[in-house]
């Protein structure tokens, strides 16, 4: 149901019955190590390219949920997904190897909440019954594509962000057990002229401040209503930024209630610099780590705002500004199962 | 940023981006000149050790060793490509590594080994010069400029 | 003496690059182009020669000697030949490093599968 | 590295009685080490040629060529009859204190001078 100009209720809550995370070694050595369920020893993970490892690192968190809920390939209805690399081919061969229906999403790092947003709806209007929604990021496969190759010594500013090797997926029904999908707020481009792209957490974070607060808006609830607003991939300094904004605004958000799936995944002292980015970083926390507290009784209310930068290389190339977005869906613990 | 850049930018953009700015964590330009320093420096002087280990042992002059030196080092940027240590040199030494010539050789190199998964003929060789290709470009077409200047002055000039 | 000049210009040079990168945010291509031209322009006013007589690898380990010796080459040729030798002589002296970097980026590329 | 350190704040004098006469080259350097911009000197002479290579101290390495240059005529005038060949060149530095130690120990012979002194000359041709 429609509530204001781009706020979705789910009034039949749909469930997230399972999810399926798989990171890389360097993830492996960070914060959240205990929520993924694989984590590989080796960023090729024994492929010959790297993006036929992302691929097949996305082909394991399928797996992962479907074994979790019990559930066989041909089960799946839908999903719904995406990642970074050109035409999104990762995602998309690796649902060749699933067989489902697909529907390919792009949102760059926004693309995890566009997936559980669209899943969410589709459940909730009878559209499927099984739908698996996901997005994944690889480093190595996407520095090369964006940046430089992985081997160039090309110095970062403090400003840059490191991109997640890691998926996440999740598998959306209406009934069964586990946190619900209650409600999603769609967000809109906001460009602010930035062109930096080793400063995505700067451009990213008016994105983020304008859909939380038409989210809140739109809902009809104060920040306070949540126990955990998290945001995909700010980094230190579009955290820091978004805080500022909010004040500026007058929205009351607490710092401590405000947290980022960026600067959440590594550890103090790896060298990432201003934080982790990338699709996969806020689909590999939200489904491993926050859903895990969630399901522990940590966290009962959850608005998830994942971030996007909609840049090519070509585009930034062509000196053109660094177009943003963000997609807010919230996570609720409900209190009964639902039949 | 260039005062035309930032006009075509609305109110609000502009004072975003002056919001952004004060926020942003500025680099550290100081220490990174003296790492770059200390880097570009060493690198020199590895680079001097080798030309002088040419002309004593070599038949190599002050001005013919310079052809030896600049490949052996290359050759060394190689192996520290290849292992995956140059990346890390980098990012400490910032400009320090990508100014010697090692930096050109690692610009070569860490194409070609980036996308060998593309084959060697479109891969490895299509690529090689993605990024060295340009100071290739600019080098000898400045240098065909000036020569070009230069000669004809020579000729016609009298200089 | 020569390793004491070579590391403190060859230093001096990389701390431009590093001004260029840092206050003018420039990428490493643009600064690397721009050391290139500035090499062979200062070749034309022959002021980069003394250069390398000071400080030895100093000027020529970076980049910068690139657009000199290009210079270099082109104008030894065309002192020969002309017009012509400017364009035949260009590589004369910069082949070394050229060479070196395509044979050693087909090996590296033989011999090493990128870390990550 | 050092020795050569050591040896450019000198020159040595090779003994005028062997083998063949140095006269020349000994005279020659003994004008040259006098100027400021010069640390040291090696050099040999046949009956027709006088090679020098000089060394110039570090702050003067900037004005190597034009030194070169006027050390050049400086030796050209005072030995008119000979060809005079001056470099500033480490190898050829390295190339003549060699060989004037082979003539100090009176080893060498004319016809071996003049391959040797060819072989230099050839060193230096070489544009980089």
């Amino acid at each position: 149901m429609l509530t204001g100009h781009r706020t979705w209720i789910f009034d039949k809550k749909p469930v997230i019955i399972s999810t399926g995370t798989v990171v890389g070694p360097f993830e492996g050595k960070g914060n959240l190590a205990r929520d993924f369920d694989l984590i590989h020893g080796e960023i090729w993970l024994n492929q010959d390219s790297f993006e036929k490892a992302h691929q097949v690192m996305l082909e394991e968190a399928c797996q992962k949920a479907m074994e979790k809920a019990n559930l066989q390939k041909d089960q799946i209805q839908f999903f719904l997904g995406g990642d970074l690399i050109n035409q999104i081919t990762p995602t998309s061969f690796a649902t060749r190897t699933l067989g489902s229906p697909y529907l390919g999403l792009f949102g760059a790092c926004s693309t995890s909440m566009e997936g559980l947003a669209l899943s969410a709806f589709l459940v909730n209007y009878n559209g499927a019954k099984y739908i698996l929604t996901g997005a994944s990021s690889h480093n190595a496969a996407v520095e090369k594509q964006f940046r430089y190759p992985t081997e160039y010594g090309g110095q970062k500013p403090p400003t840059a962000q490191w991109t997640v090797t890691g998926t996440g997926v999740a598998l959306v029904s209406p009934m069964g057990k586990g946190p619900q999908v209650t409600s999603a707020t769609i967000g809109r481009i906001v460009d602010m002229g930035l062109t930096d792209p080793f400063n995505m957490g700067g451009a990213m974070a008016p994105a983020a401040v304008d859909t939380i607060e038409a989210h809140l808006k739109e809902r009809n609830v104060d920040p306070s209503y949540y126990d955990l607003i998290v945001t995909g991939d700010l980094g230190h300094i579009g955290r820091e930024v978004s805080l500022d904004l909010f004040k500026k605004h007058g929205t009351p958000i607490k710092e401590e209630n405000y947290q980022d799936c960026g600067l959440l995944i590594y550890r103090e002292g790896q060298p990432v610099l201003a934080g982790a980015s990338g699709a996969g970083c806020s689909a590999s926390v939200v489904y491993g780590h926050i859903l895990n507290r969630m399901k522990k009784g940590e966290l009962n209310r959850v608005l998830v705002v994942a971030t996007g930068a909609l840049l090519s290389p070509l585009s930034f190339q062509q000196k053109e500004s660094i177009p943003c977005i963000a997609h807010a869906v919230s996570i609720e613990n409900g209190g009964e199962e639902q039949v | 940023m260039s005062n035309k850049k930032k006009k075509k930018l609305t109110p609000v953009q502009q004072e975003y981006q002056a919001f952004q700015d004060q926020r942003e964590t500025k680099r550290p330009v100081f220490k990174n000149c003296m790492k770059a320093f200390l880097t570009g420096g060493i690198i020199c002087l590895i680079g001097q050790a080798i030309q002088t280990f040419y002309i004593y042992f070599f038949d190599f002059t002050d001005q013919t060793a310079g052809n030896p030196t600049v490949a052996t080092l290359i050759f060394i940027s190689m192996l520290f490509t290849g292992f995956g240590v140059y990346d890390r040199i980098a990012q400490f030494g910032g400009a320090g590594s990508a100014v010697p010539v090692t930096g050109f050789g690692n610009a070569v190199i860490s194409a070609a080994i980036e996308h060998r998964t593309e084959g060697f003929v479109l891969g490895v060789g299509g690529n090689m010069f993605k990024l060295a290709g340009s100071v290739i470009l600019f080098g000898v077409f400045s240098a065909f400029v000036i020569a070009t200047i230069k000669t004809i002055l020579i000729t016609w000039g009298g200089l | 003496m020569i390793f004491f000049w070579a590391f403190v210009i060859g230093g001096l040079i990389c701390v431009i690059g590093q001004i260029m990168f840092d206050v003018f945010k420039l990428t490493p291509a643009h600064t690397l182009c721009t050391f290139v031209v500035l090499g062979a322009l200062l070749d034309a006013f022959g002021l980069y020669e003394p250069f390398i007589d000071f400080a030895g690898a100093g000027a020529t380990v970076p980049i910068t000697s690139f657009g000199n010796s290009l210079v270099h080459g082109a104008m030894a040729e065309a002192e020969k030949h002309g017009l012509v030798g400017v364009v035949t002589g260009m590589f004369e002296v910069t082949s070394a490093g050229i060479s070196a970097a395509i044979i050693f980026g087909m090996i590296g590329a033989l011999l090493f599968k990128p870390k990550g | 590295m050092d020795s050569v350190k050591n040896q450019s704040t000198s020159i040595t004098n090779i003994n005028a009685k062997k083998s063949i006469n140095q006269t020349t080259a000994n005279q020659a350097k003994e004008l040259v080490i006098k100027r400021d911009d010069v640390t040291g000197v090696r050099g040999v002479n046949t009956n027709k040629e006088l090679l020098i290579a000089i060394m110039v101290p570090q702050m003067d390495r900037f004005q190597l060529k034009a030194i070169e240059k006027s050390v050049k005529e400086e030796l050209t005038k005072e030995y008119p009859d000979y060809k005079v060949q001056v470099s500033t060149d480490q190898k050829m530095f390295l190339e003549l204190d060699i060989l004037e130690r082979k003539l100090e120990k009176g080893k060498t012979g004319e016809k071996e001078l003049k391959k040797e002194l060819g072989n230099i000359k050839s060193l230096m041709k070489e544009e980089a």
